[in-house]
């Protein structure tokens, strides 16, 4: 018998209102887009001992523009938020926290939030 | 009633990649912090093939880069297969060879990896 | 006398297409307090005798009334008009389970899963002749997964139930925890398997749905957690409990 | 047509108890139920099940023969001591095994199995799991049930027995699920199908305790015994007659009247608050009826403030839960308004002390049987035990029976008639639709004549009144309408089939009721306030005559160890 076969009621209703749920849907995400970057940054790099110091720095130049500065700045948000949920779901794998894992959330993403604006001052101060 | 109960034997893994991927996680926060401050914060903007070359100079970086990379990709790739898993994509029968898929792809992005930073270090 | 409204989803397989959305207004007088319970009870006898949802203690101790009232996981008998601050009632099965009618949910993929921990407890050595010994303390370990009414709430509010058929799911592995938590339990190879796999706790990725979900406000969390601790401990430490 | 050796209709925890008896003697049992096991009523139960363990440090001289003492005191000598003495002398051992079963009982901090003391005993003996002792004891013998890999059908209604030759083999049902009615074929049936607290309007019962296995037994020729005695729980929540347990004056809890006085010195100086439940009902309707209610409504306090939060949370979080979601009060800040509810069904299928009845192969067990320990009132604690002795004891007895036997032939004709038979009724009832007679409005008039006239004080004129309501309501049964026939989950189909049966079982309280001319237990007449056993020590036994109509006679009480005294609390 599959559960599949027979109507549901509601599908995609759920607890959408949950932190929880909130938090791993862009905790997958997060992490999705960090494995599709991790394969290119690898690529990337071995454009050095593919094309040497040439190539290499050419590709910089490329990554030299502002607007590639903020995305450079939305990659380690990504980084930032999946390390910091990351942080919290460890946590709560060690049994810290598992009640109060909302405040725990948010603990966590105003840590991300400032270390974020570290880097944003930092990229900031460059490009302007 | 209905049992379905033989859907569910016979189901492998488990444990290890759940304890995998917490370990890997606590090496990537540390190797990707020290990572990401050294090229995205001190030298966002100052980009260079050179300027790399000077950082991995150091040796220490060389290792944290190394474990970064093998941390990474174990966590990255069993992180897609929990993704997949999720979803049911990898039924039981095609499992096995999607395993082995990411085990390849996993070791060749490691080899390849380092490779390319021994562009530096030699 | 006051009304309430009330706004029902009606499924019946000899009726309505799959993924119909069929909907029924009511409206139901009271004197004092309703709860949602006694609302489709008078429904049922005075308004449309085809209305069908399950029932029994109404003291919100037999887990048969859960259903999604007004965008939540709650306990028919247990909701009081006054707990759902809306001018609408509405009433719907609990989301993604199969459904038999009306609001009568399909539970034997979720009784089934139960069964599949082995929910029962196991021992090796032979019992004493009166009580086995359990100290407070071992006892208050049972407090929170022995009150679970096994109503579905969690099990229908889990992503990784939605995505994954196979998963046990938070209810199961709450009862897995409940029996290896226990001070009198020795199941330690036999129940292990069951749970200790990537459709048991594994599967769980602490979204903590069921939490919110549970009408008793248990945590199943909780339970799943120290289950795979309890795996890790077992595997690395050799410890039993 | 499924065929099983043994039947167990009802997966409260008499069925359960029953059912796993017999599969461990290796019988093929199934439990046939109209809930999953797990979602009974015995479920509810809160306060705890007796037993003399002698754990407790007040109680380490007590014995079964000191609790046997207690069951037939309280039952105001109504009990049959065998039966009393049966079931107390198991009780230590039962609940030992709950306890090897998993049942998660309090302890004290030696690590023993805890206990409270409750109305009407003489020593602190009821076993308890914080205020869900019902609830645990359930969930574990569901538990056991799935190890022994008993077959369940769940939500399957019973709706009548199939008998060949006057013998039991077999029941008809409803399959909710599939829709549509099912024999189920067995070499003998066990009916434990729980009590009828829905024949009254104001009860702690679940809305599924509607009596009607015992009423499946009666139509089908089985006698009903002591029915007019009906417990009225002293504390049930003013507004939803949801129970607080007895535990809750265990724990210390005062009744309180609307001048602010502990009324009870004044019916039970010694026993206050922990006197017997009929005691105490009365005591709280008459300070009602005098207007000492709480601002002279119809309802008294039960306070539990002194007894200070840490108390409450930990020994009985769930009647605080209740408190606050169905009255809104919390019991840490405020008194619970509370007031007399139809509680129990002392009376029930008559039966041995191995559940056997007069129709062979056909047992009961629980609520819905009596054999006969709670006499004319209940104990507090003592039917939870009930259900696990006798369902225990109904187990054995079926699986001793079957073991070894030849199965009793193939029924299966008969079975495939008795679907028949159920179908043609349905059919009859669905043709009269929506112009037959509203089984909701039979309903609700037989519920309020039970309480307004069969209530906690009884008298002749009242009682022939109700008595008169009700033959006018069973012959609107007669003519009854079904508005919604076939199809899966049919609720009106069960609530409307289950009606007559509900009004024949309260003819026989209301019959039984009339002509017991004396007070006994929880049966008590203003016309006349005093026990009388010359006339009434026995047992009132209903006969439902084909044809219909009510027909009693009388059985004695075997009596033998303890002297029949006036009872003092
Ligand atoms: C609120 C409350 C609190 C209580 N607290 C205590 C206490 O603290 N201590 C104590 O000793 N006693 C207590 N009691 C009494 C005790 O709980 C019951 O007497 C006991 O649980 C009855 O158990 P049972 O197995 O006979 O029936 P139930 O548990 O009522 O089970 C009946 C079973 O029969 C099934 N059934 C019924 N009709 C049909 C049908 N037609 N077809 C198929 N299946 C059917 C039901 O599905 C159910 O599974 C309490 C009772 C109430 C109401
Ligand atoms: C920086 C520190 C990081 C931490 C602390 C961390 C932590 C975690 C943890 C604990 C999980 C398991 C979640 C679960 O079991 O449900 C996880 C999943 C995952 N991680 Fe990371 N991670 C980090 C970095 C990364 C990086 C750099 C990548 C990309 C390569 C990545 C990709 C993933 C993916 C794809 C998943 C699966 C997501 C899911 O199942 O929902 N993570 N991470
Ligand atoms: S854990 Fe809560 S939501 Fe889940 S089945 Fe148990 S009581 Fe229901
Ligand atoms: S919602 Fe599901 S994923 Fe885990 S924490 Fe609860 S079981
Ligand atoms: S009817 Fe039992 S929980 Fe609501």
């Amino acid at each position: 018998m599959s559960a599949k076969e027979r109507e549901t009621a509601n599908v995609g209703a759920g607890l959408w209102k949950g932190t929880g749920m909130w938090a791993w849907m862009l905790f997958r995400i997060s992490g999705l887009i960090l494995v599709f970057y991790l394969f290119v940054h690898v690529w990337v790099i071995s454009q050095g001992r593919l094309g040497g110091a040439g190539t290499m720095n050419s590709f910089f130049k490329f990554f030299d523009k502002p607007f590639l500065v903020f995305l450079d700045l939305m990659l380690v948000s990504a980084v930032l938020y999946h390390a910091l949920n990351g942080v919290r779901i460890v946590l709560m794998d060690l049994g810290i926290g598992i009640r109060q894992h909302k405040l725990v959330f948010w603990v966590c993403m105003v840590i991300a939030a400032l270390a974020l604006s570290l880097f944003a001052a930092k990229a900031s101060s460059y490009i302007l | 009633m209905a049992m379905r109960t033989e859907v569910l034997e016979g189901s492998r893994g488990g444990m290890w990649p759940w304890l995998g991927q917490r370990v890997t996680a606590v090496l990537v926060l540390v190797t990707i912090t020290i990572h990401l401050v050294l090229t995205h914060y001190i030298a966002i903007g100052h980009l260079s093939y050179d300027n790399i070359g000077a950082r991995l100079a150091g040796g220490a970086v060389v290792v944290n880069d190394v474990v970064l990379l093998v941390a990474v990709v174990f966590h990255g790739l069993n992180g897609l297969r929990m993704v997949v898993l999720d979803w049911g994509l990898a039924g039981s029968g095609g499992r096995r060879v999607f395993d082995l898929v990411l085990w390849l792809v996993g070791i060749a992005a490691v080899v390849y990896g380092i490779w390319a930073l021994w562009a530096w270090v030699s | 006398m006051p009304e309430a409204k009330f706004h029902i989803k009606r499924y019946d397989a000899t009726r309505d297409a799959k993924g119909a959305d069929r909907y029924d207004d009511f409206v139901v007088p009271y004197e004092t307090s309703l709860t949602v319970l006694e609302g489709l009870f008078h429904i049922q006898e005075h308004l449309d005798g085809a209305l069908s949802f399950r029932y029994c203690c109404r003291a919100s101790i037999c887990g048969s009334c859960a259903m999604y009232i007004n965008g939540r996981y709650r306990l028919a008998c247990q909701t009081n008009l006054a707990h759902v601050h809306a001018d609408v009632i509405t009433v719907e099965p609990m989301p993604h389970l199969p459904l038999v009618k009306d609001l009568v949910c399909d539970m034997s993929d979720f009784f089934a899963k139960y069964e599949y921990i082995k929910p029962w407890l196991i021992r090796e050595t032979p019992a004493p002749e009166r009580e086995i010994l359990q100290t407070p303390a071992d006892r208050k370990k049972l407090d929170m997964p022995i009150d679970c009414i096994l109503c579905g709430a969690c099990y229908s509010s889990c992503p990784s139930v939605w995505t994954e058929d196979n998963y046990i799911g938070p209810a199961a592995l709450l009862k897995a925890f409940r029996f290896e938590v226990d001070s009198r339990d020795e199941a330690r190879k036999v129940r292990m398997p069951s749970w200790d796999n990537e459709r048991g706790a594994y599967r769980c990725h602490t979204i903590t749905n069921c939490v919110e979900a549970c009408p008793k406000e248990l945590n199943p969390t909780e339970g799943i957690q120290w289950l795979k601790m309890a795996a890790v401990r077992r595997r690395l430490f050799g410890k039993a409990k | 047509m499924p065929h099983h050796q043994l039947i167990v209709v009802g997966g409260g925890l008499a069925g359960l108890r029953a059912a796993v008896e017999a599969r461990a003697d290796g019988i093929d049992v199934a439990i046939l139920s109209q809930v999953h096991p797990g979602r009974s009523h015995s479920g509810a139960a809160q306060g705890g099940i007796n037993a003399a363990l002698a754990n407790h440090p007040e109680g380490h001289d007590d014995t079964p023969e000191k609790h046997a003492f207690d069951t037939v005191k309280g039952s105001d000598y109504l009990a049959d001591q065998d039966a009393a003495i049966q079931m107390t002398s198991d009780a230590p051992g039962v609940i030992f095994e709950m306890d090897h079963w998993g049942c998660p009982f309090s302890r004290f901090d030696d690590g023993r199995i805890a206990q409270r003391p409750f109305g009407g005993a003489g020593y602190p003996r009821t076993c308890y799991g914080a205020d869900k002792t019902g609830h645990y004891l359930l969930h574990c013998l569901v538990e056991r049930a799935y190890e022994r890999q008993i077959t369940m059908y769940v939500e399957v209604f019973v709706t009548s027995l199939i008998t060949v030759d006057g013998a039991c083999r077999g029941v008809v049902a409803y399959d909710m699920i599939r829709g549509g009615f099912e024999a189920f074929t067995a070499d003998a049936v066990i009916m434990a199908t729980g009590g009828a607290g829905r024949l009254y309007s104001n009860t702690t019962n679940a809305i599924i305790s509607t009596g009607g296995g015992a009423a499946v037994a009666y139509h089908a020729g089985v006698p009903v015994k002591d029915m007019e005695f009906i417990q009225f729980h002293p504390t049930g929540l003013y507004t939803t007659n949801i129970l607080m347990s007895e535990g809750a004056r265990g724990e210390g809890g005062y009744l309180v009247n609307g001048e602010g006085e502990r009324f009870m010195a004044r019916y039970a100086p010694k026993a206050m608050e922990l006197a017997p439940r009929d005691i105490t009902s009365r005591s709280i309707t008459t300070e009602i009826l005098e207007g000492r209610g709480i601002g002279g409504k119809d309802f008294v306090h039960l306070d539990l403030r002194h007894l200070g939060a840490q108390k409450i949370l930990e020994r009985l979080p769930g009647i605080r839960d209740l408190a606050i979601h169905f009255e809104g009060v919390d019991p840490i800040e405020e008194p619970i308004p509370i007031t007399p509810c139809q509680h129990y069904t002392m009376g029930g299928i008559d039966t041995d002390v191995d559940g056997r009845t007069v129709m062979p192969g056909f047992y009961a067990a629980g609520e819905c049987a009596c054999v006969s320990v709670h006499g004319a009132n209940r104990l507090g604690g003592n039917s939870l035990l009930e259900t696990i002795v006798f369902g225990r004891r109904s187990g054995a007895a079926a699986a001793a029976a079957l073991l070894g036997k030849a199965g009793g032939g193939d029924v299966s004709a008969a079975g495939r008639q008795a679907v028949a038979d159920e179908e043609a009724t349905v059919a009859m009832l669905a043709a009269r639709g929506a112009d037959g007679e509203d089984p909701y409005a039979i309903r609700a008039e037989m519920t309020t004549t039970m309480k307004e006239h069969f209530g906690v004080f009884r008298e002749d004129k009242l009682m022939r009144e109700g008595l008169e309501k009700l033959i006018q309501l069973k012959e609107r049964c007669a003519r009854i309408g079904l508005r919604n026939a076939g199809g899966v989950f049919n609720v009106d189909l069960i609530r409307t089939t289950e009606l007559e049966g509900m009004v024949d079982l309260s003819l026989t309280v209301a019959h039984g009721a009339i002509d017991r001319t004396e007070s006994r237990g929880s049966h008590a007449r203003t016309d006349f306030p005093t026990r009388d056993d010359e006339r009434w020590l026995k047992h009132t036994m209903a006969h439902y005559p084909p044809g219909g109509g009510t027909r009693l006679d009388y059985k004695p009480v075997t009596l033998g160890t303890f002297e029949p005294q006036e009872r003092k609390y």
